[in-house]
């Protein structure tokens, strides 16, 4: 085995750093801050410019020449200082999903420019009244000569209020069994009957529900086959779950910040319980165990392998850790842990009690816990699914 | 031994649910935020003479014991009140039991009292609870002294923070302080002060564990999952069963917490600091289950759930890191020194 | 409320020291832990020739005016050096259950025989193929004619090597539903057909598995209806739960004990991991909280109360903590927290081993905390039965 | 970045894997106890060259790396062999790293050697892992250097022990001493054995948790409670799929650590008590649940389980209170000292 660790962004960290330097602004953050719209439409255009948003993709799709590690370079420096790129995040999953199973016209529709920066496009599965269940979709979508009829509503439709489509899961056949009946729509939000409301979260983040009230829609937005939906979000779930659970390594781990915090206070006369290196030692075997988890589905990638219930581990693991090593570094903080982020005598700028509120959904969203666990019982115990 | 409520103090903890029912709903703590205070609710609740129940007759208060106190205190949990009784009853039974006559007929009458739980540094107070709304800051000098503190203004701002409580640093060098006790006297009284706000603060942790487990539980009565109640799978049962099993021994033990103070029983101070870890631990378990098993709504502004995770979360802060907390209960109970 | 500590035996301890100073010899021990059988002949015999088994039984069935108070205050004492009065405890269960179901012939052939001595009664619920769920039991009584014909076989029935007789659940009607069908009759270990074998365990206590091959009883063994032997069976559970999760008081407790083995060895010079003041406090917060889960089913009872689910959340906290508790205290002893009794350098003549290995059968036996589980989930909770 | 075994290495996993299940059924663990030690087992891991795998062809070695070393480890932990192949390949590769040829030559033709995992106290190494049964024990001296101590014995008595494993104190001054290094040499090779030990140690509590999750889904699928099977109950399958998560990541890490240590990388001495306590907790972790789906059975001597939940316990006190194992990640790893 081999674990040696390739800096991948080695040779473009510099570039990527400079090109942060040349273009960051501080409002972006304080407005990402204050709005919950984790997406900064004058950075995605820069972005899309420079044709970064293009990197990795084909040519004949407006895909440009700007190497894979020059992006994740720019994102990595972009998230250390605390900008998100959510917009871009469920965009680039619908498009690598298109590339896979929509027709040559939707490839040539959409994906250039959405390269270009002019397409973002927000998750619509999960419903008001599905949750975990996502293939219980409610919402209806009735042909109607070349055209379909959208009625129903979907909830945490995360960066709706920045998207100009919305990935839509719709029930195309009610007779069928629930995972057979399904359809993948690209609609528009410009579309008549769409709407959508805000839903403020304890993270900060702003998601909402859209609504879909006889909204029509070609044929053409139709992605993958009629009633294949379900294996169409099979692809997509995969590329979700790719590199969700690497957050940051070496130095930048939640362990290693905290104690090169926890040793500044203490050369600063600060005295801390003496439980505080072994809870530090803990966490810090939980984001080993987390990185190597998340390391394999991404090898399983590289080898040609298709990770499956790896995915699920690998999430399932570092989520419900990270909730819990977030909560405990709270803690550590003392009575000042309670401090939010402009407070007087805040440890860290508020970056932990910050981190913990936003951790509390991680075991929740994109797969909850329990879902997960269901599924390793199953597919890798080989348990009998208890599950009705 | 009798592990039931006599039936005034049942007659009294009926009267509180009834009274923050309809007097403290939800909207108004979220109406309340972000500083964490309605001076309405507070008026209203010195009307019913509760931060001073505990406070002998004759003195003006209620002549009252810990127990009844307790209540108040279970119902400021369990609706998270605005309003800082649990702090501002320890202070008031402070000041009644050191003869800070003037002070204390203040208090009785509506002034804000409350204490410091970590000793000033450099001449400040930090993030002293109610802090930000207090008339009068109880704390111990720099020899052990207890001192009132005063500042002549009814506000002061209070830092953003995770349970949206109205804390602030109180400035020593900026009060006109009162010295109300010296030596063992004041040290012991002070200390006493600290055990019933734990005493206390841990009946506020159980009253929200007993929310939010009934949160959880409703909401999975409701909701359906894969064609079944989310309640009918085995794991959210035995999660919820955990939960459940906890609060009541965690109830349990803060009342015999408060039973020992009352009585001055010989490890009132460990049962005091046992009570209040193991509330905690519960309150914060049940919160983060029951926004769990709320899914994706848990984590939404618009369910109440994240009114109580945060300040459970938040209260069990407010001594310090608790496992500082796990140390005194070995040093007090165990004779176990760190 | 009030949680005065009364001390029920005081008034006694002191006779019931000089008994068990009296009487006590080295030997039981030594044979209780050769043989893991927890129950010594000659020592029942000693009590109940001195009246102390008869303790708070009705005179008319050869109970006798000692106090029960001190028969508690006797057993607390032998409970001291180690004895166990495991023969006596599910003796004493069903003699209980007999005083409140069985018939006038029934209490006076069995009751004032017990109090002498001379009868040792084992508990035949479980079976090798039921585990938890007792009620699926399958051993059969058929009638034939004033007897009945017992077939098939118990899996844990403890002590039966030293029985006179089994408490056996036989299913009477196998066509009634699996509650309904059930009848419990007094098995002598003389009859023809009845057999035992020997189960070894983990704590070092033997246990047996015992068979039944055309054993015939007279009708007068049944205890209780026929077909109604799942309400009698609630009866011998609420008498089986009652004090079993009491484990020492006051300066009796794990914590405790613990803490002044601790500051011995500091004392001498050893040194402990800085956790062990916070783990050790958690132990006795553990501890306080299963005492008080317990004095509160015994307050129940007191005040004429029916104690249902508090019963299953004493034993569910009690004994997960109990487990989790034991294991941690062996990791405080380091690594001569392996050593056995009688190794040299170990701690406390190896008791904290003998428990830790005690205690993993407590979250199993008695009900298992799965079942406890899902009672408070259904029963305190209101939620809906998921077991099928 | 490869997280697959090299073709070799699996064949080598494979041959083990089938030498153990055919040599070493539990019966014949059974059979070695209470001392833990079956000296015809040990003749044939002998003859296969295992505890010298790692050690350099010319010095009579297999060559191999510690990553070999680690899949004859796991196999140890998954059949609980009663054999001490750990210590012995520990002892063998630093017999050879400090170019004792001597001892390296008797170990390599079957000598068993072992090292201390606690320093002498008082002239004595308390515990010594396969001190019963050892011919050679190295040890650090009071000045620190790496002493080979031998007795001339080949057997000695153990104390009582859950682990049923060859635990011995061995009395320095009753013993033949050899100096084998001295200095940093001494002590840099000595932790060097030590880390090596850990992370061989992981890998067998991997073998021993992979073990005790097989027993407890088999049992699981075969037994019914309520009708149905066992394993269908959720809570059943959500602790058991925790238990399946937690052995995939011990793996990676334990491998990861065996990795670093066979190229002298930056974190490898971290890693090695990293991977040692994740999978120790793992193990238990593992066993626990296993033995308790299996119902009144785990607890009886008769099944499997018991001989599994016992060692993973034992195993994981080798070294103390594992508690200051995780202040030894904190300080080499973060640099936070206690």
């Amino acid at each position: 085995m081999d674990f040696t660790f390739t800096d991948d962004f080695a040779e473009h960290r510099k570039a990527a750093n400079d090109w942060v330097e040349t273009h960051f602004r501080q409002e972006w953050i304080d407005e990402q801050r204050a709005t919950g719209t984790h997406h900064e439409p004058e950075l995605h255009a820069l972005l899309a410019c420079d044709g970064i948003l293009g990197a990795g993709y084909p040519p004949e799709y407006g895909g440009t020449d700007v190497p894979v590690a020059f992006r994740e370079a720019v994102t990595a420096a972009l998230s250390t200082r605390g900008l998100l790129l959510d917009g871009w995040g469920s965009t680039h999953i619908v498009l690598r999903v298109i590339l896979e199973v929509a027709t040559e016209e939707q490839k040539q529709a959409i994906v250039p420019a959405a390269l270009a920066g002019n397409v973002i496009i927000a998750l619509g599965y999960t419903e008001p009244d599905s949750g975990s269940d996502v293939a219980a979709a409610r919402t209806r979508a009735v042909r109607d000569g070349d055209e379909w009829v959208i009625n129903g509503q979907k909830a945490f439709t995360s960066t709706a209020q920045a998207a100009t489509h919305v990935f839509l899961l719709a029930r195309t056949d009610p007779d069928k069994p629930k995972h057979r009946g399904l359809t993948l729509f690209l609609v528009p939000t410009d579309a008549d009957g769409y709407d959508l409301q805000p839903i403020e979260t304890l993270g900060g983040q702003r998601t909402n529900f859209t609504y879909y009230a006889d909204v029509r829609v070609p044929d053409s937005a139709r992605i993958g086959g009629v009633d294949e939906g379900w294996s169409v979000m099979r692809v997509a779930l995969v590329h979700e779950r790719g590199g969700n659970t690497l957050r940051g390594q070496g130095s930048a781990t939640l362990a290693h910040r905290v104690a090169r915090w926890v040793n500044e206070q203490r050369a600063a006369g600060r005295r801390f319980d003496p439980t505080v290196p072994e809870r530090l030692a803990r966490i810090a075997i939980d984001e080993e165990v987390s990185r190597l988890l998340a390391l394999r589905v991404t090898w399983m990638y590289q080898t040609g392998g298709v990770p499956g219930v790896e995915g699920s581990m690998a999430k399932l693991f570092a989520t419900e850790a990270y909730k819990r090593n977030k909560a405990d570094v709270i803690d550590m903080l003392g009575p000042a842990g309670v401090l939010q982020r402009g407070a007087e005598g805040v440890a860290l700028d508020g970056e932990l009690e910050q981190e913990y509120r936003e951790s509390i959904v991680e075991t929740i969203r994109g797969g909850a816990s329990e879902i997960l666990r269901d599924l390793v019982a199953e597919r890798r115990l080989g348990l009998p699914r208890s599950r009705p | 031994m009798d592990l039931a409520l006599a039936e005034d103090q049942q007659a009294l903890a009926d009267h509180l649910r009834a009274f923050m029912e309809k007097q403290c709903p939800t909207s108004r703590v979220r109406a309340a935020e972000p500083l964490g205070f309605d001076r309405e609710l507070w008026h209203e609740v010195v009307e019913m003479g509760l931060p001073a129940i505990a406070v002998p007759d004759e003195l003006g208060g209620g002549g009252a014991s810990l127990e009844e106190l307790g209540l108040v205190a279970l119902e400021v949990g369990r609706h998270v009140a605005p309003v800082p009784l649990i702090e501002a009853s320890a202070a008031t039974n402070l000041l009644a039991r050191c003869g800070a006559t003037d002070l204390l007929g203040a208090a009785v009458d509506g002034a804000v009292a409350t204490i410091t739980l970590l000793a000033p540094e450099d001449g400040v107070a930090r993030l002293v609870p109610a802090g930000a709304v207090a008339d009068i800051v109880l704390t111990l000098g720099d020899y052990g002294e207890l001192l009132a503190l005063r500042d002549g203004r009814s506000e002061r701002p209070s830092p953003s923070n995770l349970g949206t409580a109205p804390i602030a640093d109180w400035d020593l060098g900026a009060c006109d302080t009162t010295v109300l006790a010296t030596g063992d006297a004041a040290t012991t009284a002070f200390t006493r002060a600290l055990d019933e706000w734990r005493a206390l603060q841990a009946m506020a942790q159980i009253g929200i564990a007993q929310r939010a487990l009934d949160l959880g539980v409703e909401y999975v009565k409701q909701r359906r999952a894969f064609g079944v109640l989310v309640g009918w799978f085995q794991s959210v049962q035995h999660r919820l069963a955990e939960v459940a099993t906890r609060i009541e021994g965690a109830e349990l033990l803060a009342h015999e917490a408060l039973w020992a103070l009352d009585g001055d029983e010989p490890d009132a101070a460990a049962l005091a600091s046992m009570a209040f870890l193991f509330a905690s631990e519960t309150a914060y378990q049940s919160c983060s289950e029951s926004l769990q098993f709320h899914g994706g709504y848990g984590f939404t502004l618009e369910y109440d759930i994240q009114l109580y995770l945060r300040r459970a979360k938040a209260w069990s802060l407010a001594l310090g890191d608790p496992h500082a907390e796990h140390r005194r209960v070995a040093s007090l109970l165990l004779g176990v020194e760190a």
